[in-house]
């Protein structure tokens, strides 16, 4: 067979977002990758001029489904620190449970993802079905599976009852049981290591010049987690980031799944730690000058810029999402690879389109 | 006779199409959640084909914006007769929280006609499955237009 | 003569029947195994009339023939297997059919019909050589290539062909489209090619590629039967366990590339048959 | 290989996960985050919840003593529900059920509205 050009998306059930690759192949190798992307540019940065910056609060919610709840954090911690406010150490510790619940769904999702994108379609199942547990804390505690809106500027909206603290822990346990199962399925299985063990390899040089962040930055060996910035509560929480070597999409998948285990493990210290107190201060005046915020999301390090100038409205907002970052990657990885591989590698990045296009 | 039957199959085997058409994803993890065990939609007989050209139900999430609505579009020619648009989620009924957005185009009855609008923010899966029930009702409908 | 009008009227109705029933049950025990409840039983009976109800697309109208000579082929098949015939004519027979439907897949332009087709080649490449072994297996057992010489012996044909029935399990996995191979196309649309070779068929015509799908698998389930042919409850039984078998292995693999596929099923397929012949020819 | 036996085997002899939604309906949570109603009659139309939507979906007209809002253009954040100063905005715990058009949902009150001592204070 002679060189193929196939369009890779918009439309994909692979990856449901609509990013399109152009893959030439040559007799089923890939020789080049060229991506197209503003489908779903929605220029919600420019909304700031309407929407007041409370009001903002829900927009950058909305730039994805899957970190919703760690834009809001994100910005509101931008704006306090810009409006010097001090947020009690409850709502701290509050928005650390549920910023790990909602990255332990999103990496639950990303397990069935994954799996699915190798057809290994009975595991995707069973990801998907220990997910809905999360889910369902989501929901009792929030009011919404997904798109939590907690975070107001100056602390959160929702309190967690004793009752509610003790149902999150309670499930967490039957989570951990469940995901314990499927463990060496994910991580030992033949089938899942031959199509995973040396696919899409980047070394620590490379990932760290190529400006990689979050878990496909710490497959590679580098350290670096956001939340040794100690932002919110992670100050009183003990925290070691999850680090392999590998730098494959096999190592990508087992930081992804030790994570998990990792929020959980925060979860429960932030539960044992919960102070007592209020949940959030009074927001007087408005914002005025320009600062930029950093929390580690799922997919890696978002980091939002804002700049205000004493109006009800902000003067700029600029978010740079983890995919941004890690893009460059999968036109590394791509080339050389099998077309039976592009799922697995272009998955193994977690990537999250609605972000970097917002 | 024959055709009784066939509109009985008809709504027993939705295969669906899923367009993420600009949306935050919200709305597209609960169509996907839809497929797993939890709601399991296969009861219904809904397959997620992925394929335009086998779709019965097109499922589109998020707003249109000026680069998409082509591509929704296309997919919507693609798909062979009779077919049943179903639009979920607030952004895909008017644009939601972003239709004022400059690159939003407003919701996906603005390109194509939509048969039946699930709200929500995300859209919970009971009601993506109640829009696609209802969508359902559609082909005996049309059936009975085509008829007469 | 009627007998024969009978059997013949009898394979073309129940060989898709069957086929279309076995599909139902697969689907609700792979949605079992999966945590799930799973579609009715008659689920690819409604979709198999829903396509048929379906707009016409064709892409052009040598697919469209490809469609019809595909089911052909594959019905006659089916017959021919009911009627005891030769085994090396029931199978290239069906090899014809699946020549078709691809041949139907790289007339259109799309490019994931396109390597689809070519991964399904690949595919054939690999059982079709295998499929032979057996039925040389079978001769060796029989001394005849026609089934009614099966029929004939006393002692089922397991017994003395335990290596070339896996091999025939390992065909079934891949005719049946199961997950370690699953690799042109997949019951599931989560694949790299979406829907790989069956992408363009559309409407009546994917229907009927679907039929035919029914009827190839009620051709290699039977021809599993012939292993046990001495007691109908214990060819039921060895077909049953089979099909459990073929389900086990979809849901507990991920699905491989092709050439995993070419070594795999030739090193082992290969190796089996010959420890199996070898054993038979010395004895 | 066949590591994920042990998790089908347990599959098929549990029950399914599935909750066989419209035969059994689970009830909504309590914390969950609906529609949005208004009781007309307690509403002062003072006008808060049109500026505090974030999804600017609310409007409020005070002389006609209308007020309406678009079902599909809310994102049940609960804002509204949260700033109102009459109590009347509820949000209910059902989500809302998929309709074949959309429609403007509008309330009217009585012509006069009924005066409010306290006008609304902004934080």
């Amino acid at each position: 067979m002679t060189r193929t050009i196939i369009p890779f998306g918009p439309q994909h059930p692979v990856l449901p977002e609509p990013i399109h690759l152009m893959l030439t192949l040559d007799d089923e190798v890939i020789t080049e990758a060229v991506p197209a992307f503003g489908f779903v540019h929605r220029g919600l940065e420019k909304l700031v001029e309407i929407r007041d910056f409370h009001q903002m609060i829900y927009v950058v919610e909305r730039i994805c489904g899957i970190c919703s709840m760690l834009h809001a954090m994100c910005y509101c911690q931008g704006i306090e620190e810009m409006m010097g406010i001090e947020t009690p150490p409850r709502a701290r510790f509050l928005r650390v449970i549920w910023s790990e619940l909602h990255r332990m769904h999103s990496h639950l999702l990303w397990l069935g993802l994954f799996a699915d994108s190798f057809g290994f379609e009975s595991l995707f199942m069973q990801f998907w079905k220990i997910r809905e547990k999360i889910l369902d804390i989501d929901e009792a505690t929030t009011g919404n599976r997904i798109i939590v809106s907690v975070n107001v500027i100056g602390g959160v909206r929702k309190d967690l009852t004793l009752e509610q603290t003790r149902g999150i822990l309670s499930e967490l346990k039957s989570v951990e049981t469940e995901l314990k199962r499927l463990e060496t399925t994910i991580l030992n299985d033949y089938t899942v290591q031959n199509r995973t063990v040396g696919k899409g390899v980047l070394t620590a040089k490379q990932a760290y010049e190529l400006g990689l962040v979050g878990p496909t930055l710490r497959a590679s060996g580098v350290m670096q987690d956001a939340r040794m910035l100690k932002y919110a509560a992670f100050d009183d929480i003990a925290f070691t980031p999850v680090v392999e070597t590998d730098g494959d999409c096999y190592a990508r998948c087992k930081v992804r799944f030790r994570e998990v285990f990792q929020s959980i493990d925060l979860i429960r210290q932030a539960i044992g730690k919960l102070p007592n107190g209020e949940i959030a201060v009074k927001v007087k005046g408005r914002p005025d000058g320009e600062v930029t915020s950093r929390v580690e999301q799922p997919r890696g390090e978002v980091f939002y810029y804002i700049r205000a100038n004493g109006t009800k409205h902000l003067e700029r907002l600029r978010v740079r999402t983890p995919t941004f970052a890690n893009v460059p990657a999968l036109l590394t990885m791509l080339p050389g690879a099998g077309l039976s591989d592009v799922p697995v590698i272009v998955l193994s990045i977690d990537p999250c389109i609605s972000c970097t296009e917002r | 006779m024959f055709e009784k039957i066939l509109t009985r199959a008809r709504m027993r085997s939705p295969w669906m199409l899923h367009f993420d058409c600009g949306s935050c994803n919200g709305c597209d993890i609960e169509v996907l959640a839809c497929l797993t065990p939890v709601y399991d939609v296969e009861r219904f007989g809904v397959v997620n084909t992925g394929n335009p050209m086998h779709a019965d139900i097109l499922l589109v999430t998020g707003t249109v914006n000026h680069r998409n609505r082509n591509v929704l579009r296309n997919l919507y020619d693609q798909m062979p007769g009779p077919k049943v648009v179903v639009a979920i989620g607030a952004c895909g009924l008017t644009g939601g929280i972003f239709r004022q957005a400059w690159n939003v185009v407003g919701g996906v009855d603005r390109v194509i006609p939509v048969d039946v609008y699930v709200p929500g923010c995300p859209a919970k899966p009971e009601a993506i499955i109640d829009g696609v029930v209802m969508g359902l009702e559609k082909f005996m409908e049309k059936q009975h237009v085509d008829i007469s | 003569m009627i007998r024969h009008g009978i059997l013949i009227a009898a394979a073309l109705i129940f060989g898709p029947l069957v086929g279309g029933l076995i599909s139902g049950m697969d689907r609700i025990l792979t949605a079992r195994v999966q945590s799930r409840i799973g579609p009715p039983l008659l689920q690819p009976f409604y979709d198999v009339i829903k396509l048929l109800g379906k707009e016409k697309v064709v892409v052009n109208v040598w697919q469209a023939f490809c469609a019809n000579a595909y089911l052909t082929a594959a019905s006659i098949a089916v017959v021919l297997l009911c009627l005891r015939s030769d085994l090396l004519l029931i199978l290239f027979i069906q090899a014809v059919g699946s020549v078709f439907l691809v041949v139907g897949a790289f007339s259109s332009t799309s490019p994931y019909s396109q390597i689809g087709a070519h991964r399904e080649l690949l595919q054939m490449l690999c059982y079709e050589p295998l499929l032979i072994l057996v039925a040389v297996g079978v001769y060796l057992q029989t001394g005849s290539f026609r089934i009614a010489a099966v029929h004939a012996l006393h002692q089922p044909m397991l017994l003395k062909l335990p290596f070339l029935f896996l091999v025939l399990g390992l065909v079934l996995t891949i005719k049946l489209r199961k997950s370690p191979f699953d690799l042109s196309t997949s019951h599931h649309a989560h694949q790299e090619l979406v829907k790989g070779l069956l992408t363009d068929y559309s409407g009546p015509l994917l229907a009927l590629t679907e039929i035919a799908h029914w009827c190839d698998t009620a051709l290699l389930l039977g021809f599993c039967s012939l292993f046990w042919a001495t007691n109908p409850i214990g060819a039921l039984l060895l077909v049953a366990v089979t099909y459990l078998m073929e389900i086990w292995i979809d849901n507990v693999c991920a699905r491989m590339n092709w050439r995993w596929m070419l070594g795999y099923g030739w090193g082992m397929g290969m190796a089996l048959s010959l420890v199996n012949l070898v054993w038979l020819y010395a004895r | 290989m066949f590591t994920m036996t042990s998790t089908i085997l347990r599959n098929l002899l549990k029950e399914p996960a599935t909750r066989r939604y419209p035969a059994s309906v689970r009830p909504s949570f309590e914390a969950a985050r609906g529609e949005i109603r208004n009781d007309i009659h307690v509403c002062t139309f003072c006008g808060v919840c049109a500026v505090k939507c974030p999804s600017q979906c609310i409007t409020v007209d005070r002389k006609a003593a209308d007020w309406s809002y678009d079902p599909s253009a809310c994102v049940q954040c609960g804002v509204c529900a949260e700033v109102c100063t009459s109590g009347s905005l509820q949000q209910a715990r059902d989500y809302r059920k998929p309709v074949r058009k959309k429609e403007l949902v509008v309330l009217k009150g009585a012509t006069t509205p009924p005066k409010h001592s306290d006008p609304p204070v902004t934080g």
